[in-house]
Parts: C-alpha cells; structure tokens; sequence
C-alpha cells in the first residue's frame, strides 16, 4: 500500500482523531488546581510553530521569507522560554505539608 | 529518523499534559516538555536545507532572553495578562510562519513561488486568518486585563452584523487569494484579520478575557493542525489537537462555571449584562459590621475554619497575609482548610497558584466538590475578596444571571465573614443577599490590610 | 515528504503509540462493574483479523490459502457474533432502579 | 477510501469501550462496536481482489450462526469460560490467517510465495507463536474453568527449565523459517507453539485461569498490532492496542486484587501454593452456627445489611434467590447494598454481572472504595460464598500469602453471617479467623438453598 497524496490525508487525519481523543482525557485528567499551569505548558508547546518560523529561516542569503522566518523563531522563541519557566515557577510553589504528612482524601 | 524525533518530542508533549494531573508529576512534566521541544528544534535544525545556524542560534537567544526575563520578573497576580500577552505572540508568529511559506514555498516543498500548491494556499491564508484574529484579539484582551484599556464592554450599533460582513470580506479575500497568489491580497488579509480580532474583543467585559483567551488558544491549536497537515508533520498535528482540546476544555469549565453556554462564549459579545439584577433595593436592610479584632475572636473559638478566597484576595495581593493567619489559627488547633471554586479569581487555578505562592500545602486547598458538603459542619467561613461564587441566588433566584451556577454553600456554615472593601457587586454585578443574613459579619476593608490586622488580633 | 518503507514504519509506530494512550485511558475508564462486558467486546473487536481472513478467501479458485482463510472467517465470525451477543446479554441486564429512584452517589 | 472506512471503524471500537464507562452510555457503546465490525468487513469485501462473495458469506453466516447459538444458550455463571473458549478461537485465527498468506502473500502484498519480504516473514511467524499459544493455552485454561480438567495445578520438575528451552527452540525455528520459507518448519512452529500454550498453562491452578486469559488476550492484541503494522493497516494496529491495553490492564487489577506480583502472572507457575497457611490448627476453636431461622431473625432487626457475594453464590446459582430475599428485607424498610471485592468470583466484573441477571439495580451493587466506609456502621454483614476477600489476614498476618490484598472489612459490622458450606478454605487456601469471632454466625448449607430458607422464614 503505497502513500498517495490522498493517503497521506487519512494518515494526517487519523493522527489528528487520536490526538485529539488524547488531548480529551490528558486535559480533563488535569486536576482543577492545575489549570494555570495547564495553560502555561500549551502556551509554551504551541509554539512548536517555530519548527517551521526554522524552515523558513534556515536559508542562506537574506531575502524576505527568511526575515520572516527569523521573526517567526524570535517570537516563537519568547513564548518557549517563557511559557517553560513561568509554568516552571508556578510548580516549584505547589508544595506539600511539611511536617505531619496527614494524608487526607 | 525525523519522523522518530519529532514522534518522541509529540510523546513528550503528551506526558507534559499528563503530568499535570498531580503536582508531585507535574515538575517532572514540564522537564519532558522541555525536552520535547529541544528534541523538535534540533531535529529541524539538522535538516540539510537549514544552513544558516548563527542568525537562527541569535534569533531564540534574544527571544529567549526576553521570554526568561519576563517569566522570572511576573507577579503571580499578573498571570491573566502574562497568558494573553504570550498568547498574541503565538499568533503573531503563525503569520510570519504563514508569510514565510508564501514568500519560499520551496523551502516548505509546497510549491513555487506564483504557483503553490492550491490546498496549501487555503490553509496558508486560513492559518494567516486565526494567528491574525488571535494575535489582536490576544493583544486587546491583555489591554483589558493589564488595565491599560477600560474593561469596560464597548457596545455599538450593528456590532454583530458589522463582524459578521467583515468575516464574509475575508472569505472573498482568502478565494481571490488562492486564486491570484497576490502579495497585495495576503497582507490585506492579515490587516482585515487584525481589525476583526479587535472588533471581536472590543465588546467583552474584561473579567471575560480569560475565556476569550483560552477560546483563541484552542483556536490556534486546530491552526497548528492545518499547518501540519499540510507538511505533514505528525508533530504539528497532534501538538495542536493538544492545544486545542486544552484551550475549548478550559473555555467550557470556565462557562460552566459561570453558568453561561459554550456558544454564548464562541459567538463573542457577552460580558455586557453588567448591571442586571443589581438594582433590587436593599439600602433598608441591616448590615453587621465587625472589625478585625471581632473577626480574630471570632475564628480564635471555632474549632474549624474554611478561608473562601476569591478576585479580591488576588487583587490585593493578600495571599501571604492570608497564610500568615492560617498558620496561626493551626497553631491554635484549628481546623484550617481553603476552598477554591472553579471560577474564582480570573483565571482557571488562579487561586490555587497564588496560595501555592504563600506557601500554603496543596493538601489544604480543596476544590467546591471535596468540600462543598463539610460547610454545615464548619463554624466560620472566612470569605476574602470573594462574592459571586457565594451567592445563593445562584441557587435560588430563576431570574438572576448567575442562575444555575454551582456555588460554595458558605451559608450553611455557623457564621460567614465577608472582607471586602464595600457594599459593591462582583464580577457578575448581582448582589449578595448573604450580606444581610444574621450569621455574616461584614469586614469593610482592603483583603491584604485586613488579615494584617486579624493576625496583629490574633497575636495579641 | 514521500512515504519511504521506513516512513511507513514510523506512521504505523505514531499511531501505535496514540492507540496505546487511548487504550490506557478508556480500559481505566471502563466501570469496575463492567469488567465483564469489557472482555466480551475485547473478545469480539480482537475478531477484526477477519480483515486478514477475508483477504486471504478473496481470490476466486481452491487453493490452500482459501481455505485457510476460510477457516479464518468462521472462526473469526463465531467470535464476533458470539462476543457483541454475550455483551449484549450482559449489558442489558443492568437496570436501574425501577421506582423512585434515589440518587446515590 | 478504505483508509478513510478504516478509521471511521477504528474509532468506533473506540467509542465501544468508551461507552462502558457507564452502564447508561454502555448498549450505545456496544451497538458501535457492532456497526465498527460491519464497516470494516464490508470494506474489506469491497477490496478490488476479494471475489468469492459466496465462500465468504457462507462462512460468515456459519460461523456467526454457531457464535449467536453459544452466547444466546451460555449461562452466565458459565462466562469465565465463555471468554476462554472464544478466545482459543481467536488464536487459531490468527494461525491461519498467517498461514493463508505464507501460502499466498500476494492477496496481502507482501511478496510472492519463496520470496516473502524478511519483514513479513518475521512478523508471520510471530503471529503464528503467540497465535498458537493463545489458542492451546485458552483451550486448557476453558478445560480447567469448566471443570473438564482437573483445576488442580500440576507441578513437574524442570519444569521452567523445560519451557525455556521450548521458547529457544521456537526463536530458533524462527529464524531458520525466515531463511528457507520451508512450509514444514512452518508448521513445526505451530505445533511447538501449541505444546508450550499446554504446558504455560497446566501447572497454573483453575482459578488462575481468568488471569491466564487475560494475558493472553493480551498478547493476541499486541499480535494484531503486529499484522497491522506488516499490512500497514491502521485499523488492526488501533485495535490490537486497544484489546492489548484492555488485557494487560484486566490483568493488572487482578493480581493487585489478589496481591500478586504481574511478573509472577506473566512468567506463569503460580496458583501451586493451594494448600499454604491452611495448616493452623484450629479445630479447638468454638464456632457459632446458626440457621435460616436465625439468620432471618438477625437480618429482620437490623436497620441495615450489606451483602457481600463471592465465588460460591455462583456456583451455587443463588444470585436470584439471594435477591428475592433482599427484596422481602427492602420492604420491611431495612437498607440492602451489594458490596463487590474487585476480585470477587472469578473473572472480573462477575458478581456484578450475576446480580444483575438477578435485577439487582446497579445503584445499589458498589465496589470497594464505595462502601468499605460504611461498614463500621452496617448491622449486619451478610457474607454469601466468599472468603478470602473478606478474610483480616490480608491486614493482619504478614506471612499469610494473601497478606496486603485489599479485603472488605466486613468484621467491623456489628454481626457478620457466613453462608458456605463448611469450614473449608477459599480460594487462597487461607485460613479465616472471622469464622472464630463471636459476632460471626455460620450458616453452613448450599448458598441458593440457604437464601430460599431465609426467604421462607422471613415471609413466615
Ligand atoms: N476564574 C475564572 O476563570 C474566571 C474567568 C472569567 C470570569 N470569572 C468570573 O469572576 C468571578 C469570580 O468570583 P469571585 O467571587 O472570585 O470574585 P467576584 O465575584 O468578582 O468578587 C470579588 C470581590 O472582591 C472584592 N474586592 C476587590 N478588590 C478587593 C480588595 N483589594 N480587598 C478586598 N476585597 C476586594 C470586591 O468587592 P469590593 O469592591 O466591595 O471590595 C468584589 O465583590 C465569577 O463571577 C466568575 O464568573 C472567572
Ligand atoms: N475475580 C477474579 O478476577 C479472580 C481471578 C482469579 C482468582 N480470583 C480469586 O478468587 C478468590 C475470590 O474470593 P471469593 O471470596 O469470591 O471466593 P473464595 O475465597 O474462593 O471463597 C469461596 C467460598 O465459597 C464457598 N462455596 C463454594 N461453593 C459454595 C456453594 N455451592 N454454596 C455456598 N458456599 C459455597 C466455599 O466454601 P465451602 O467450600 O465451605 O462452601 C469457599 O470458601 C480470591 O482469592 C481471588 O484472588 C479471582
């Protein structure tokens, strides 16, 4: 069974149904006191979207597609580092009891 | 082998998301986000058309500078404006992506310049569409929540129609677009977008931003699909189907939190209703009035405490405050526990993060389903900086706009104190008839101020 | 991006591991009550190597391969029908309550 | 197109074990689980090679016709099994499924007979081992569930060694397989793969079996994701994942409910240590005995009773006589709830599905972690044809085999009644000091006709 362009299609789409059945129990197994953080790390993982601000930066030369590209990873690059450690700094202050472990349910 | 790399790099992605499902997994989480992400950077820079390593290497330097430094000087308080800023990057960046692909489709195999391939043309503009939409609305949403920009709602005449013909004009744009791959027609696409994500947002209250917000996050994920399908990288794909169930879950918890429908929020123009239902006349009706020192006498002969924190606590940076009194009362053998309703703050886990910030032990902050039946068993519940999440017309009143909201059953605890800084509404504009009841005590002062003074009482 | 043998491979791998994330969480999911029925269905989905079978019996002629997978085929469809049928029993035995029905939770 | 089918299918089977988070949700989850098999066998017979409609439909309907006969006619204390008999079935299958395409690979594109790609070959072969043990082991675990075989594990020497030494031989008939394709050797894999099923199996006791076959089902699964991956078919690859998930993670709660090690249930041999801890001597001790009268008159006065079903109210079919008899102490006001072990009976979910033969509302059937609260302030236990899961050694006595399996603690009722038949063990081969306790009542005699004496005497 060889890729057609077609089937390229259905593999994309069968990726994105399973993704998507995944990110539906991932984020619903969030627990509620995450929710910051939640939107911390997707913010700093949908800039994924500097894999390609790379493509087009990667070029030498210097013509319009590529001061894009440059901008796109500067922007995208913000985000990353940002996102990552804001979310970082939130999670080091979630700490448990110190002394007396009582466990509660 | 590329395929491999990026296929680890969207696993780690999903075990990020996962980890989150405690706070003991969740460091370990973000350090396989993070690793995922080298793994995608890397590999995309091993791809033998991408030469030019020191602009690139000196492009994520300064970005990552800036991203550090403001990530490492944010006030925990100012989250709700950190996200919206961040957000609007993402989109900005999806254009120039867009933009990029346009100007050398060659270096994206999707084409040559004047005669790319048609699908990546339509997902081109469409991905140029939402990172424009989401990039102003983003940018409007952190004015509103910065303060910057009034949170007021801006109504006009004909909004809806207006934002409905603008969005036809795109349309048009997006066909001539494929059609005549002009230069002219992409950038007045990205112009059109950035006006109507403007226009969109204009007309919703600032308190509504954070689900506005995660609306436009979600968004951005299924444009992260559409730009993998076309490249046909698995990694886009499942990264913004990630994305985008993340973004339209916390959008639906936080309207059902507030009672409103999912749609009400797509379709934009809510946040309007301000002053509906405020206007029930209850200046005639007693109010008791204490002081910090009745509020520590209070607490000090109960044996158990629920502390309900809400916007105000945030707004007054009271959390250490807060904690500070918690932890005498526990030194006192009082039963002290928080009790964070899904929407309170402004943002979801907004209140969860700030008391994690003051130290308070997670095991101590439950949410409304874990504690909302210990209430009649409680003596005090301190509500600070809190209202709408308390009022009982949610329960009660049919008409009132909170109608149907879960709330924290606080009036069924033996006394409720209240600290605020007066007589105002909160964020829904209903008034609170708990105010008036026999067993609420009202502590008219700033949040921060007041627990100063009760831990001063207490201490005393 | 073509499809190489070993693109191929790597497809199969992405949807092997989504597919394995998703049945992690819906198998944890699935109600201890239903433990049963759970078997059942997985009995009659693991029947989808019908797919193979049908294959292999499609060709017109008698040859060995036929009938093997002829064979296939009835052992498959025993276990499709009889595995949707068991589970069907057992899922309609569950009830509610008839009358007043108290919500416990 | 067929890809498209496919998917659709594979996301049906899907949404089928979905739906059976919910006993509500669970007969639309299996009606899609239905339509999921439909599509994918008729897009397969819409394949352009696939011609003889008539072989395939006759087949079809005799193997569905012989399948609908069995699941209509079996009783459902006859479900373990049940799911081992259809499960042998799978195995072979799977065996001839991969004998059909070594006899002609070309119907499946995998090379032409004596040039079979190495890769197909490999997996064939692999599918063709676990296939084959699947179907021996399922077909011995069927002989000892249904009694046809003796349950009692036997025990040989060497007997690990000898397995070992098998699973050598089969890699190495393996790799000379994928050298010269000789259909003899191929066929020697079969046979050596069926004679390792029997002896994995034989030295594991009866009640095992239901591990047993969850393993295997297991493996099965994975071994369909192997065939998907050499048909590049999405569909069995999904699905395999699924049943292999499903498998491994029923095996996963069973040994934790029955506090083995799943290394100890994946490398097989245990269930031999049937008669350890048996040997206290406790016959001096004094037991209270009772009878239905007694146990009518207990039951009758108490404001409620938790019944607690185990593997003899199966085997003794007292699932509707025990009802009746909840139904009459519902009526005389007394609150009546079903508390299940996870690993009552003998597969999982099994009491659950008895009781509701019975028409026991679901509501009141709850598991572990649901009721084992409430206990403490239950009157009356009502232990029917269990033992090991409600015995304190489990919590008490560290060098008792079934020490730190979760047991519902029963003993702390305020009286607990026994229905069995005798002082024997369950099980575990464990002795249980409840039966000693003063506030314990036995009630020796057959399950079914003890609750219909019970009902007799509470109607008198
Ligand atoms: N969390 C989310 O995701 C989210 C998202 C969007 C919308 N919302 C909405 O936000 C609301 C959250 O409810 P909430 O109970 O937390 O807040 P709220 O109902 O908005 O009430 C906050 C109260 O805090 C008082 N306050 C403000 N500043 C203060 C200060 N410095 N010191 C002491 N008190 C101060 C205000 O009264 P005074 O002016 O009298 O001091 C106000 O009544 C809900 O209506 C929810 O629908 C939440
Ligand atoms: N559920 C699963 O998935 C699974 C799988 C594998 C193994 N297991 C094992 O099975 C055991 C299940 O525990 P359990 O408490 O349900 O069963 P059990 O410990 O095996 O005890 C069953 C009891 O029922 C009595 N009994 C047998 N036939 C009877 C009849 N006709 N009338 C009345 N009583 C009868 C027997 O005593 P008398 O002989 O004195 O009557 C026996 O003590 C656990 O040890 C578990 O580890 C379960």
């Amino acid at each position: 069974m060889e890729a057609h362009s077609s089937e390229v299609f259905v593999i994309g789409l069968t990726v994105f149904f399973l993704a998507c059945i995944i990110g539906y129990y991932v984020v619903w197994s969030v627990t509620p006191a995450l929710h910051s953080p939640l939107m911390g790390v997707t913010n700093a993982i949908s800039s994924v979207i500097i894999v390609g601000a790379i493509l087009a930066a990667g070029p030498q030369g210097f013509d319009t597609s590529k001061i894009f590209g440059l901008i796109g990873v500067v922007l995208a690059s913000v985000n990353i580092f940002g996102g990552f450690l804001v979310t970082y700094r939130m999670l080091s202050m979630f700490k448990k009891k110190t002394k007396k472990t009582k466990e509660k349910k | 082998m590329v395929a491999i790399l990026y296929l680890i790099s969207a696993l780690l992605f999903i075990f990020a998301l996962r980890g989150l499902s405690h706070p003991e997994s969740s460091r370990m989480g973000n350090i396989f986000g993070v690793i995922g992400m080298i793994i995608a950077v890397f590999t995309t820079l091993m791809f033998k058309s991408v030469l030019s390593y020191y602009e690139i290497g000196a492009a994520i330097l300064v970005g990552g500078a800036i991203g550090s430094f403001i990530a490492l000087r944010i006030e925990m308080t100012a989250l709700p404006q950190l996200v919206a800023a961040f957000h609007s990057l993402v989109g900005l960046a999806a254009v120039f992506v867009a933009a990029a692909a346009f100007y050398d489709p060659v270096a994206f195999s999707i084409g040559k310049v004047g005669s790319i391939k048609t699908a990546s043309l339509v997902e081109m503009s469409i991905g140029t569409f939402i990172g424009a939409i989401t990039f102003s609305g983003s940018v409007l949403a952190f004015g509103k929540l910065q303060g910057t920009i009034s949170g007021k709602p801006i109504v006009f005449k004909f909004q809806h129609l207006i934002n409905a013909l603008i969005f036809l004009l795109i349309i048009f744009l997006i066909v001539l677009f494929v059609i005549n791959q002009s230069p002219t027609i992409f950038w007045t696409i990205v112009i059109v977008s950035i006006l109507l994500g403007f226009l969109v947002v204009i007309p919703i209250g600032g308190a509504d931003m954070p689900v506005v917000v995660s609306m436009l996050n979600s968004y951005s994920g299924w444009a992260a699909c559409g730009i993998g399908f076309t490249l046909s990288n698995n990694l886009l794909i499942i990264t913004g189907a990630l994305v985008g169930a993340s973004g339209a879950i916390l959008s639906y918890i936080m309207s059902k939190g507030m009672n409103r429908s999912i749609i009400n929020v797509v379709l934009g123009g809510f946040g309007g209703e301000q002053d509906t239902g405020a206007s029930k006349d209850n200046s005639d009706k007693i109010v008791k009035q204490g002081n910090a020192e009745d509020a520590a006498y209070i607490m000090k002969n109960a044996d158990s405490v629920i502390i309900v924190p809400g916007y105000g606590m945030a707004v007054a940076q009271a959390q250490h405050a807060l904690r500070e009194m918690g932890d005498i009362l526990k030194k006192e053998g009082i039963e002290v526990r928080y009790a964070i309703h899904p929407v309170a703050g402004r943002m979801p886990g907004h209140m969860n993060v700030l008391l994690a910030e003051a130290n308070v032990p997670y095991e101590e902050v439950l949410e409304l389903d874990e504690i909302n039946h210990d209430f009649p068993m409680t003596e005090v519940s301190f509500v600070i900086g809190a209202n709408d999440v308390t009022n009982p017309a949610a329960k009660t009143d049919e008409s009132s706009p909170i109608f149907g909201m879960p709330i924290l059953d606080v009036e069924k605890s033996q006394s409720v104190l209240f600290v605020k800084r007066s007589m105002a509404t909160g964020y829904s504009g209903v008034d609170n008839e708990l105010f008036y009841r026999d067993n609420t005590t009202m502590l008219f002062g700033d949040a921060k101020k007041m627990c100063e003074d009760i831990v001063k009482s207490l201490s005393a």
